[in-house]
């Protein structure tokens, strides 16, 4: 019983690792620019296809470092791109932010079914980081699953004392407190701004690179991230970083138990009833601000 | 120092400055009174890159800077002091102070210009480590000023810094910028009504209706009697 | 602005009504298929055994010396009012002489398109689609289901995994199937099958679409240590990821997966790692030999257009098209829908492996000229063990007692 | 928008698509989209009065949809309701639901409305497919197959007669529309349009924010929820796939090429959004790339969507000069 428990909180934890490099992104994006991204699954997903197309039609030199040392210019430029295009033409408007979720559904449509289209309807299996298993006595776990465990906390605590702690970290937060102000002390909003939504496409990229070699890049399943994304996001709080991360491992925890416990067809209903406790008690999240 | 001339603004349809045209010279203190919402921030803001629609030209140490961003703007050494201070809410006062020192031009003597402010504000750094957000009003404004002196200008647009306070504390606030016109910085201020502010005047502009309707030495204005009733209040 | 509105309405009918001009030198084709959303990949697999029969036929000279022209419709995810916007677009607009689905829905299908009289070919496979078609069989009567319901299906589960040369150690089995119709018909008649003999059905999961994370049904299943495992979830994601996450740390199972060892990503992305899974394919196509030349020569076409092997479905979408060419030839007249749908009912047709014919219910159910096939993937591919009915072993191929299986 | 104008508008649509079975009544597939077409004009003007009048940035209108269409169909199947009480209770039912989603959510500041009212519309799904969907009839996965049809003064109204059936919608549409301009030019009106303009300042006249939000939630959800449980007779057939993307993504662009709060160009834009969507429909995955691109474009360029600069450059012509009339 007690092996069945570390074995279930050990899967709870991997889940928790997932959904925290999920929804890292996300949140960081509403936090500073007060934009929320729908099409956020679809970049996910992008972060697949880019893998997939450097790894197998191309066959690129270096494997997976080469597709993430791409990645990074990559996503920055997609992003940056879009921002500059797409939203930042938006903001002049009173209700922007309701025309920026709009406008982003839209997109993610058309990015969804623009892969359908150009890849084909069926998923796409990517190669492995790394293979094997590791055993601690009767516990065996998946060298893959430990690789996403400690990228995804490592980076979103590296990320969190980034923004906390240099000039440019805190001019992001700076634009998240109070954009005017931001503006008044000299710091470029509509840069930070372009330049946070690259980043966030940056994270989502290789979100969707980390966890498509895990599983598979689905065209379809970019409602899914969303979906769980969005979750993560609004249970621990807009733009709340720490509490997306506490939000993702609750959240992982409470799958891995109400599956194991009361079965998987719960887990969905568990974790959206949660969601809306959360919000009609404390509408900001666990850890946001109103 | 700073010349405008024929600068018109806009907010979206309406038409907020007419025709404005003004001069500030090195080192002087200048104060520009008028009713509210007659246009006098927006002449701040414009002259700071804040308002999006501006036509005319705003010269700065012989440098066009209207429609450059707010950003280059601070980096020439221009800044401004917002009415409703414009804080960081969830940051200590320690925070706000360094990240008025962001622009470029003000990270070398970062250090010389928190000593400073330290010095003209020591209840201030009494509390470096408290929220923003928690500050009283009067506080605030302080550290609203401070942060502003931390981007190591040359021209600081200070707009309504007494708005709302208590008494003491325009005392005080009258006192700072004594401080920092001694320093040779260049003040242009936006204020309803404060004698000790009009003491300290090189210069006084009135505007009405987004145009400037007076302008002359505080001799001219204090001797005018029409002037004296309606804006100063004397 | 009453102009507005009007013009836009106008429009609107003008780019309804302007695109239906009907020729009377093509005979159409309807073709409902998931061509988006979760079910595109099945969709994916009966386009390419329809269009390879109407390649054929218009290679051929045409039917009735008329070529066939498809017209496609997306069924998206089967929502019902989509499912009947088609059968009014396909059946009421295009006036098309068939229509030939795959899975197209659980019964909102029969619904739309038993208003019209076109034969209409889908392989709903589940039960709850056939009970609409018994409510009015009347008036569903040009309904055609390509394979047997799953209910029929999972009784030769049974029978194969019964039949299996192996000592099972126990006789206990784990049912994990999805939450939709088809997943919870074979769980339910599996579980009720296996009970019957005096096995334990240890654990009977229902899991959602969309599962990726095993770990908590994994940890109960290895306390179990099961003989059987079936698993009944008609998508590959959620079928790679658990068989992935179920041999890092094995128990001692036959890893049964029903119809889930079928759609083409499963053996594509496991390969040979897969080997020992046992499953089966309705109305399915022997492999890796052929039980005749005929089919072989089929299939090795098919492989040579696709370059992959034949997906469930792919072989019988492509028959049923056959089946209703043979009728409308025998008629003479595409349009005579009763008459076509006589023949339809009454001749069966000469398919690959011999003469199909709907049975009961107006389904065709397993037989011989279309059989329930159990393969158990052996170097990669799928193998062949039985065919059903009557279950029989099929070729030389032989059973393997999967790797993972210590003894 | 003057009243006179809109209501101008709407009698000469709704004239217009009375006498349409006339021309097209043998048509099934052209009268199943007459009937969306009025379905979906009357859900999506009642999200426009939410969000373009009332300012509340609500993402549960598909969800109060579900709601109706299931409530009424599991009435009348697991418990005999006849159809046409099933409906008027089941969007009573709608309307309750939509004021306890209200209740909590609507003191919150816009995106947190957005999202807990778009939680909602996710928890549906699980909800209605899982074991305690199926516990009260919604027959999980598999959705209701067997809705009865309405049957009035001996007369059946159902997929299978469409022009009785047409008209049914057409009068239900006619009623509500009422209702809704109605409430978009009385004191509501005004004061919705003072909300969305400044809480404060409506505080201040003594409009009270929150009884209004939840009075227009409460009213609108129960005209959803009464369409939804007709959709549910006419199609006699439900599934949780209704709550899928693409159909809160169909409803968006009726909203967006109608102009948010330009009320009644959000009808026009259901005609055109349900028209382009079944032309499309042949186009397979071609279909929802161009709808999600019509989203990016009509978002990025037509700040009032595409029905009103028509509107404006139509009446421009008619009546040279005369300008400042569009208020709304």
């Amino acid at each position: 019983m007690f092996l069945e428990i570390v074995d279930v909180f050990i899967s709870g934890l991997i889940n928790g690792s997932v959904y925290a490099l999920m929804a890292v992104g996300l949140t960081l994006v509403y936090g500073v620019t007060k934009a929320f991204n729908f099409a956020y699954g679809s970049f996910y997903n992008l972060g697949g296809y880019f893998a997939w197309l450097l790894l197998i039609p191309l066959t690129v030199v270096g494997g997976y470092y080469s597709v993430f040392f791409l990645a990074v210019p990559f996503f920055f430029i997609v992003g940056y791109l879009l921002e500059k295009v797409l939203i930042a033409p938006l903001r002049k408007y009173d209700d922007w932010e309701m025309k920026v979720m709009m406008l982003t559904l839209g997109l993610s449509l058309f990015m969804d079914f623009g892969y359908q289209s150009v890849f084909g309807p069926r998923i796409k299996s990517l190669p492995s980081i790394i293979d094997g298993t590791v055993e601690i006595g009767k516990v065996v776990l998946f060298q893959q699953d430990i690789v996403i465990f400690i990228l995804s906390v490592s980076g979103m605590l590296c990320f969190g004392w980034v923004l906390n702690n240099t000039r440019t970290g805190m001019a992001v937060q700076a634009v998240a407190q109070n954009p005017a102000g931001a503006q008044i002390v000299g710091i470029p909003k509509d840069f930070i701004f372009a330049a946070t939504f690259a980043i966030s496409t940056i994270m989502v990229g290789f979100g969707g690179i980390l966890l498509c070699q895990k599983n598979f890049v689905d065209p379809m399943g970019s409602t899914d991230i969303m979906i769980k994304a969005w979750v993560i996001t609004a249970f621990g709080g807009m733009g709340s970083i720490r509490g997306s991360l506490y939000a993702a491992f609750i959240l992982g925890m409470l799958e891995a138990f109400v599956g194991w416990y009361f079965g998987m067809i719960h887990v969905q209903i568990a974790t959206l009833t949660l969601l809306l406790v959360t919000l009609a008690i404390r509408p900001q999240g666990l850890m946001g601000r109103e | 120092m700073l010349k405008i001339n024929k600068l018109n603004t806009y907010y979206g349809e309406s038409h907020i400055l007419k025709d404005v045209s003004l001069s500030v010279g090195q080192g002087q203190v200048v104060i520009m009174l008028g009713p509210n919402g007659h246009g006098k921030s927006t002449l701040l803001k414009s002259i700071c890159g804040l308002v999006e629609k501006i036509d005319g030209r705003i010269l700065y140490d012989g440098q066009e800077i209207a429609g450059l961003p707010s950003e280059k703007i601070v980096n020439l050494g221009v800044t401004y002091i917002a009415e409703n201070r414009e804080l960081f809410p969830y940051m200590t006062v320690k925070e706000n102070l360094k990240l008025g020192a962001y622009a470029r031009s003000a990270r070398a003597s970062e250090k010389k210009n928190m000593a400073w402010v330290a010095s003209l504000f020591p209840k201030l750094m009494q509390r470096h480590n408290q929220m923003a957000s928690t500050m009283s009003g009067g506080e605030a404004k302080m550290l609203a000023i401070a942060r502003g002196l931390m981007s190591d200008a040359d021209l600081l647009c200070i707009d309504e810094p007494a708005l709302g306070l208590q008494p003491s504390y325009r005392v005080e606030i009258s006192k700072i910028i004594r401080e920092i016109s001694k320093q040779g910085k260049t003040v242009f201020i936006v204020e309803q009504n404060i004698p000790q502010l009009i003491e300290m005047a090189d210069k006084i502009y009135i505007m009405e209706e987004g145009a400037i309707s007076f302008e002359g030495k505080k001799e001219d204005a204090l001797n005018n009697e029409q002037l004296r009733e309606i804006f100063l209040g004397l | 602005m009453k102009k507005t509105g009007f013009l836009a309405v106008v429009c609107a009918i003008v780019m309804l009504s302007g695109v239906s001009g009907y020729s009377a030198d093509t005979i159409k084709v309807g073709v409902p298929l998931a061509e988006t959303g979760a079910y595109a990949g099945s969709g994916d697999n009966y386009w390419k055994g329809i269009d390879m029969a109407i390649n054929e036929i218009n290679k051929g000279g045409g039917l009735l010396g008329k070529q066939l022209e498809v017209v496609r419709f997306d069924s998206q995810e089967f929502a019902p009012e989509v499912v009947m916007q088609g059968a009014n677009y396909l059946c009421g607009k295009m006036k098309v002489a068939s229509v030939h689905a795959g899975w197209a829905g659980w019964g909102q299908d029969i619904r739309a398109y038993g208003k019209y009289d076109a034969p209409f070919f889908c392989d709903d496979g589940a039960m709850p689609a056939v009970d609409v078609y018994k409510s009015n069989p009347e008036k569903y009567s040009n309904t055609y289901f390509i394979t047997d319901t799953g209910g029929d299906q999972a009784n030769s589960m049974f029978s194969m995994l019964t039949a299996l040369p192996y000592e099972y150690p126990n006789k206990k089995i784990v049912i994990i199937n999805t939450d939709d119709a088809w997943g919870m018909e074979v769980g339910d008649t599996l579980s009720k099958r296996f009970k019957k003999i005096g096995w334990k059905v240890a654990k009977r999961e229902t899991v959602p679409y969309g599962t990726n994370e095993w770990g908590p049904i994994l940890t109960k299943i290895r306390r179990i240590n099961p003989a059987i495992i079936h698993i009944e979830i008609p998508s590959s994601q959620e079928v790679i990821t658990f068989f992935r996450q179920f041999i890092k740390q094995p128990t001692n199972s036959i890893l049964s997966y029903g119809w889930s060892i079928t759609p083409l990503e499963v053996l594509t992305t496991l390969g040979k790692d897969a080997d020992g899974i046992v499953g089966e394919m309705p109305a399915g196509m022997p492999a890796p030999k052929a039980p005749n030349s005929k089919s072989q020569a089929w299939v090795d076409q098919y492989m040579s257009i696709y370059k992959h092997p034949v997906p469930a479905g792919s072989w019988i979408a492509y028959t049923s098209v056959m089946a209703w060419a043979d009728a409308v030839k025998a008629v003479g007249d595409e349009y005579d829908f009763k008459a076509v749908n006589k023949h339809l009912k009454e001749a069966g047709y000469e398919g690959l492996q011999g003469r199909i014919k709907f049975g009961e219910n107006n389904t065709l159910h397993a037989q011989p000229a279309a059989p329930i096939v159990h393969y158990q993937v052996q170097d990669g591919k799928l193998v062949a063990l039985f065919t059903d009915p009557p279950l029989k072993p099929y070729g030389d191929y032989k059973f393997q007692v999967p790797r993972w299986i210590k003894k | 928008m003057s009243l006179k104008r809109m209501v101008v508008i709407l009698v000469g649509f709704y004239c217009l698509m009375g006498v349409m079975p006339l021309f097209f009544g043998g048509t099934d597939y052209i009268m199943n989209i007459l009937i969306m077409i009025l379905i979906w004009a009357v859900v999506a003007s009642c999200w426009d009065v939410i969000m373009g009048f009332a300012g509340i940035f609500s993402f549960g209108q598909v969800a109060f949809y579900v709601v109706g269409a299931y409530a009424s169909a599991i009435l009348s199947v697991s418990l005999h309701v006849p159809p046409v009480y099933a409906i008027l209770l089941a969007a009573v039912i709608t309307g309750l639901f939509g004021v306890l989603v209200g209740l909590p959510c609507l003191k919150l500041a816009g995106p947190y409305v957005a999202l807990v009212t778009f939680a909602v519309h996710m928890t549906l799904v699980p909800f209605l497919r899982g074991p305690m969907g199926r516990a009260i009839g919604s027959g999980g996965a598999q959705g209701i197959l067997t809705v009865p049809p309405v049957s009035l003064f001996g007369m059946t109204f159902s997929s299978e007669h469409l022009v009785p059936f047409f008209y049914l919608t057409l009068f239900l549409t006619i009623i509500c529309t009422i209702i809704l301009v109605l409430v978009i030019k009385s004191y509501w009106g005004t004061a919705f349009l003072a909300l969305k303009d400044s809480e404060n300042f409506a505080a201040s006249l003594g409009i009270s924010a929150f009884k209004y939000k939840l009075m227009v939630f409460g009213l609108t959800s129960f005209i959803t929820g009464l369409f939804g449980a007709l959709y549910a007779h006419y199609v006699g057939m439900l599934s949780t796939r209704m709550l899928s993307m693409d159909v809160f993504t169909i409803l968006m662009i009726m909203i967006v090429i109608g102009g948010i709060g330009k009320y009644p160009g959000v009808v026009v834009g259901a005609v055109i959004t349900v028209t382009l969507n079944q032309f499309l429909a042949p186009m397979g995955m071609y279909r929802p790339l161009i709808m999600g691109a019509i989203v990016v474009v009509l978002v990025l360029f037509l700040r009032d969507g595409l029905v009103n600069p028509i509107i404006r450059l139509i009446s421009s012509r008619q009546k040279a000069g005369r300008t400042g009339e569009y208020l709304s």
